[in-house]
């Protein structure tokens, strides 16, 4: 049979998370593999703390190297690192929360249950953000 | 040889709670489950209630839990799963009594999806052209007898009995390749749904129930797909 | 007790049933009772395929159908039915197509046809491709079809309502009686018009391809209720099910080229039928077989034969026998082609034999198939109930159980699913007519009494004998002595015990006092239609002495077109079976010998 | 009448059901593992940078302990190579037919990188890190 196409049979939240879902997905390994290049790099070879080496490769950010013995993580305090990290912390916040959005989801069919989660999961999304925003920035 | 069976009972009428029966009976290796169920109907136990007619995989009567994972009892030999049996019905239907379950609820999701051919409605004069390829493209999902085992396996749907379920998308699916259908993208409106496609996480059971062997992840990774990418291939 | 009213009632959601409830429910209000869901019907177990002389790979048309099928009948069948519905076959093949039906395709995208037993081109008396299929399972996609058309017109179900008793006022259709499963409550169901499509009773004898559903119900209720039955000695034996447990091979099976073979490694059926061989009509193969095992040429001495599609094999028979594709190239198979085209046969095979039919032959022995007999009908589906045809206002019968008789002494294999669509089409056209045209007769006053004494019955019974017992002695005596050969003393030995069958199933006890799904009571409740459609059989059987297509005897080995060129009709009056006979109508084809 | 439809949890664990079944359980534990402990651990970031607060210092304490970091790294390496696989199988269904090799193929990309994650991680803590 050969490829047709068809009309879009719409767009709605559980078509686009799952869609984000997979992109996020994706999208994880090339911002850990750049990420992990960068920490291992930077110095995090002497160190080989795993926690340590995990928080450089996914959250870039000075606060969270402060108990390695590197000493010099100003170079991390630029703008690159600061998308990098926002960027993880959208993907990985947005990712995780809708994850645990559709678990919980599994196991409600009340309509009624799932507009109370469904709004505080927003506000845990947004909140989430901005705080991470706020540390970026702050840092 | 001896089989030692224990099976599910539940009797509304009397019992509170459901409990298991011990039965011993003599069998050929080469026997079906359903042929030690009758042997305990016809001298043992006339009450032990279950659904069976063809006796060989092709109505979709008898699917029930046998050690742990669903079978059609008819499709299953003594010597494919040993000596030692427990028998339970399916899961995530209500019981109704000992190994029959209400089907009602998985019928529903059948129906829901457009289950059927749409298509010009004059009086034919010839048949509508088909090429052994186009037809080939859903011969899998054809195959389906609604028996349930895999709807009935899946925890998705044992955790939200909203989900259509695989059996409900492996028969949309039949229809959403086929070359000749004209609902194609009603069906996939109706599955692009929080209890569409989007409850399954791959999880196998089903294809791994499936007594007529469709590969039904398989099915619903391609309802998934021809959703997300607007085109079927 | 709960009332429902609709116009028609259609009993049985099997094809017939459900191709009866497209049509019926566009002119009147209609509902399906069934005893098990539609589409566990045994409908969905035909594999072969649905014959109609569409002609889209080679030469065909419905006059070869016809004649076909009429020498197939042993020139029992009615002409002027069978010619109806080959006629009608090419039109409701296409009709099913444009339903959906998935039918497997030719190159050139046009439904593809397999030749099968019987099925012949007039001029060269060579098999014709005529089965059009969808690789082994035509029936299943026919059940699925038709009930997924059934979804989309909104008919209406009553799902797992066993019907019990038909309900008759002033000679004419009232309704019928149903036991609700789940509830084990009675229900009436009150209806201008009938139709009975409950299809056969395969399980009357011990080694069959049939259901456990398979019980007659449709037949027995209305014997009950004064019906007769018609050619009910004739019961077709397939040649090919799974040794010992019956499962049927599909005649397709040779149609892809396999060949039968004795325990010498012989294709005995060169003796039996030179020109068509193993894709001889089904009464003549069984015959063979019987004949092959009882001089001893058994496998092994034993009671089975072997059937053997293995890619050499085929390959080397086809050869010998100059076998042509359609467009003219040798006939060359191979594996592939064979599992695709059998797929379902071959998981059978390695399910319930451990044997792969690509390599290895597979053992097979007779087993007890179709009923060509049942409710008599005319050819607009009406029941009739006497030797003069007089119809039976409002009660319809299509399918298996009826008897219209478009199959006489044998059917063609792909001749049961076009009879289902063709007369269930008829069926349901005709009773929504005649809904159209009458009132609702009254119901009788207390309409589940004759049911309830029924069930009192067993449930009162002694206890002294088992239902299980019964049965199995019913099906062992028949499958020994009213199978696929009979002798005088054999079947006088089988109604006796059948008979004495019948005063033991009165102390027969139901254990099972509960209501939700006592199953019991109907296992139980079916066993004794059984019994009764057994007693018909062999009597039926007993009285007619010749042999005609599947009452075959040895007593008597030819057919005797001067006595018993007629149609046996059967009467239960009072537990005694009373027989008549009715003429055969002929229209164009005087009976010849028969040779394949 | 008849009985409930739900599925109790050691029901559904009794169903013998396949490897993609552990592998889903897996993906699930550990897809929550990482969110939550995310989710604490930026929480207790935000706290910490901007009033110092203790609590933080609690929770930091938590995910340095090697048990935790065993299964930190379990959740995101388990759900890391899982999630690909899931997402092979929806951009091409047709690899489903070969589910059991890449469920096998991923155990086999796993335990080795696990193992090792281990080791090293033991190592460390011998040496008195
Ligand atoms: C294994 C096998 C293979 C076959 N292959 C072929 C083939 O290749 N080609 C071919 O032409 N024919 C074939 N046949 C024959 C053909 O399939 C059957 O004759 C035909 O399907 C019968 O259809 P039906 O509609 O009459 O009955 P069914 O489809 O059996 O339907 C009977 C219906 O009646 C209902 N019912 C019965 N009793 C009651 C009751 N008391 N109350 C309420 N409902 C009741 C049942 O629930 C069921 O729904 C085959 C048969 C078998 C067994
Ligand atoms: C390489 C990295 C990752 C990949 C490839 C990945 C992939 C996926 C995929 C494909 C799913 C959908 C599973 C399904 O539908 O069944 C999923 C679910 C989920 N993911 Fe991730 N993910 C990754 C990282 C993360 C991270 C970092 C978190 C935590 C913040 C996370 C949390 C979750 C959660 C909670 C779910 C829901 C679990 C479920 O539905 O069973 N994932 N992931
Ligand atoms: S897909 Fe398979 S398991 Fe599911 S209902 Fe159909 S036949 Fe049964
Ligand atoms: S078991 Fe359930 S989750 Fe999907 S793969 Fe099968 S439907
Ligand atoms: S009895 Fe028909 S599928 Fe088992």
């Amino acid at each position: 049979m050969q490829t047709k196409k068809i009309p879009h049979p719409g767009w709605n939240l559980e078509y686009m998370m799952w869609m984000f879902t997979r992109l996020s997905g994706l999208a994880f390994f090339f911002l850990a593999i750049i990420g992990m290049a960068a920490a291992l790099v930077m110095g995090a070879r002497n160190q080989m703390d795993l926690g340590t080496l995990m928080r450089w490769t996914f959250f870039p950010n000075p606060n969270h190297v402060l108990d390695s013995n590197i000493p010099n993580v100003d170079i991390w305090a630029n703008g690159f690192w600061q998308i990098m990290q926002m960027l993880v912390i959208f993907f990985g916040g947005t990712h995780g929360l809708n994850g645990l959005r559709v678990v919980i989801e599994d196991y409600t069919s009340r309509p009624a249950w799932q507009s109370i989660t469904r709004l505080l999961f927003f506000v845990l999304w947004i909140f989430m953000i901005l705080a991470a925003v706020y540390v970026i920035l702050a840092s | 040889m001896q089989v030692k069976l224990t099976i599910f009972r539940y009797d509304p009428e009397n019992d509170k709670k459901p409990h298991f029966d011990k039965f011993t009976v003599e069998a050929e290796p080469t026997d079906r489950v359903l042929d030690l169920l009758e042997y305990i109907k016809d001298y043992k136990d006339g009450t032990l209630a279950y659904r069976r007619s063809c006796a060989h995989g092709v109505c979709g009567s008898d699917a029930m839990r046998i050690n742990g994972v669903n079978r059609l009892a008819c499709k299953v030999l003594v010597q494919d799963v040993g000596t030692t049996l427990k028998v339970e019905p399916i899961l995530g239907l209500p019981v109704q009594r000992d190994l029959i379950v209400d089907m009602e609820p998985f019928f529903d999701h059948y129906k829901s999806v457009i289950p059927y051919f749409v298509g010009s409605e004059e009086m034919p004069q010839k048949e509508q052209l088909q090429s052994p390829e186009d037809r080939e493209r859903f011969d899998d999902t054809t195959k389906c007898i609604l028996c349930g085992a895999c709807t009935t396996s899946c925890p998705s749907f044992w955790a939200n009995g909203n989900y259509v379920g695989p059996a409900a998308i492996v028969n949309a699916h039949r229809f959403i390749f086929d070359s000749r259908d004209q609902a194609v993208v009603e069906r996939l409106k109706i599955l692009n749904d929080q209890f569409g496609v989007y409850r399954c996480h791959t999880i196998f059971n089903c294809t791994d129930a499936c007594p007529r062997e469709i590969q039904v992840t398989q099915a619903v990774g391609e309802v998934k797909k021809a959703i997300a990418t607007a085109r079927l291939d | 007790m709960k009332h429902h009213q609709y116009e028609v009632v259609i009993v049985g959601g099997g094809g017939a049933g459900l191709m009866a409830a497209l049509y019926a429910s566009k002119g009147a209000s209609t509902a399906v009772i069934s005893k098990l869901y539609p589409t566990r019907s045994h409908t969905g177990a035909a594999q072969g395929g649905v014959g109609a002389a569409l002609g889209n790979a080679e030469e065909d048309n419905a006059e070869w159908h016809t004649y076909d099928t009429v020498k197939g009948s042993d020139y029992l069948g009615d002409q002027d039915s069978i010619e109806f519905m080959c006629k009608a076959a090419p039109e409701v093949v296409y009709e099913l197509e444009h339903m959906g039906l998935p039918f497997s395709r030719n190159e050139d995208g046009t439904i593809a046809q397999r030749p099968f037993g019987g099925h012949t081109n007039n001029n060269t008396g060579k098999p014709v491709t005529r089965a059009c299929y969808a690789a082994d399972r035509t029936g299943h996609m026919i059940l699925q079809t038709l009930y997924q058309q059934c979804i989309k017109n909104k008919v209406n179900f009553y799902d797992e309502y066993h019907v019990v008793d038909l309900l008759m006022s002033n000679g004419a259709a009232a309704g019928v009686v149903a036991l609700e499963l789940a509830t084990g409550e009675l229900h009436v169901f009150h209806a201008k018009a009938v139709i009975f499509a409950t299809g056969g009773h395969g399980r009357v004898w011990e080694i069959t391809s049939n259901a456990y559903a398979y019980t007659g119900d449709g037949v027995a209720i209305t014997l009950r209720r004064g019906i007769p039955a018609e050619d009910m000695e004739f019961f077709q034996f397939h040649p090919t099910g799974i040794y010992r447990m019956g499962i049927l091979i599909t005649e397709g099976v040779r149609g892809e080229g396999g060949v039968l073979l004795n325990g010498d490694g012989e294709r005995f059926m060169e003796r039996y039928a030179p020109t068509v061989k193993d894709l001889a009509s089904r009464d003549v193969v069984s015959r063979a077989m019987y004949l092959e095992m009882k001089a001893g040429r058994g496998i092994n001495g034993k009671r089975y034969l072997y059937l053997d599609v293995t890619p050499d094999l085929v390959n080397h028979y086809a050869t010998l026998d100059g076998r042509t594709r359609p467009d003219g190239r040798p006939y060359v198979t191979s594996a592939e082609e064979i599992l695709g085209k059998l797929p379902d046969i071959i998981d059978f095979c390695h399910t319930y034999l451990g044997v792969d039919p690509v390599t290895q032959p597979m053992p097979v022995q007779p087993t007890a198939h179709y009923a060509m007999g049942g409710i008599p009908t005319n050819m607009r589906t009406e029941v009739v109930i006497d030797a003069k045809n007089k119809v039976l206002p409002g009660v319809y019968a299509a399918g298996e159980v009826a008897c219209v008789s478009v199959h006489g002494a044998n059917r063609l294999g792909t001749n049961s699913l076009l009879d289902l669509v063709v007369f269930g089409r008829e069926a349901g056209v005709r009773a929504a007519e005649f809904a159209q045209g009458a009132d609702f007769q009254p119901l009788p006053e207390n309409p589940a009494d004759f049911v309830r004494a029924q069930f009192d019955a067993l449930r009162n019974g002694s206890g002294s004998e088992k239902a299980a017992d019964i049965a199995k002695e019913m099906k062992e005596i028949m499958f020994d002595h009213v199978g696929v050969f009979r002798v005088e003393e054999g079947m006088q030995q089988a109604v006796e015990k059948i008979r004495e069958l019948q005063e033991r199933f009165k102390n027969v006890r139901v254990a099972d006092e509960g209501k939700l799904y006592n199953t019991e009571l109907l296992n139980i409740w079916e066993l004794s239609n059984l019994l009764d459609l057994a007693e018909v059989t062999a009597v039926s059987a007993l009285a007619r002495k010749e042999s005609r297509g599947a009452h075959a005897r040895d007593d008597y080995p030819d057919r005797d077109d001067r006595k018993w060129l007629k149609h046996t009709l059967a009467w239960l009056e009072d537990g005694k079976v009373k027989l008549g006979y009715k003429p055969v109508v002929k229209t164009k084809y005087e009976p010849k010998k028969r040779v394949y | 009448m008849a009985l409930d439809r739900k599925v109790g949890f050691w029901e559904g664990v009794r169903y013998k059901g396949g490897g993609p079944m552990l592998a889903w359980a897996l993906h699930r534990i550990s897809g929550l593992g990482m969110i939550i402990f995310i989710s604490l651990h930026v929480v207790a970031s935000f706290f910490t940078q901007q009033m110092g607060s203790d609590w933080a210092i609690g929770i930091n304490i938590i995910y340095e302990s090697p048990y935790f970091q065993l299964f930190i790294v379990f959740a995101v390496l388990f759900h890391a190579l899982n999630g690909m696989r899931i997402i092979i199988l929806d951009l091409w269904p047709k690899m489903l037919r070969y589910q059991r090799e890449m469920t096998w193929l991923q155990w086999l990309i796993f335990i080795p990188i696990y193992s090792l994650t281990i080791f090293i991680m033991i190592q460390r803590v011998m040496a008195g890190g």
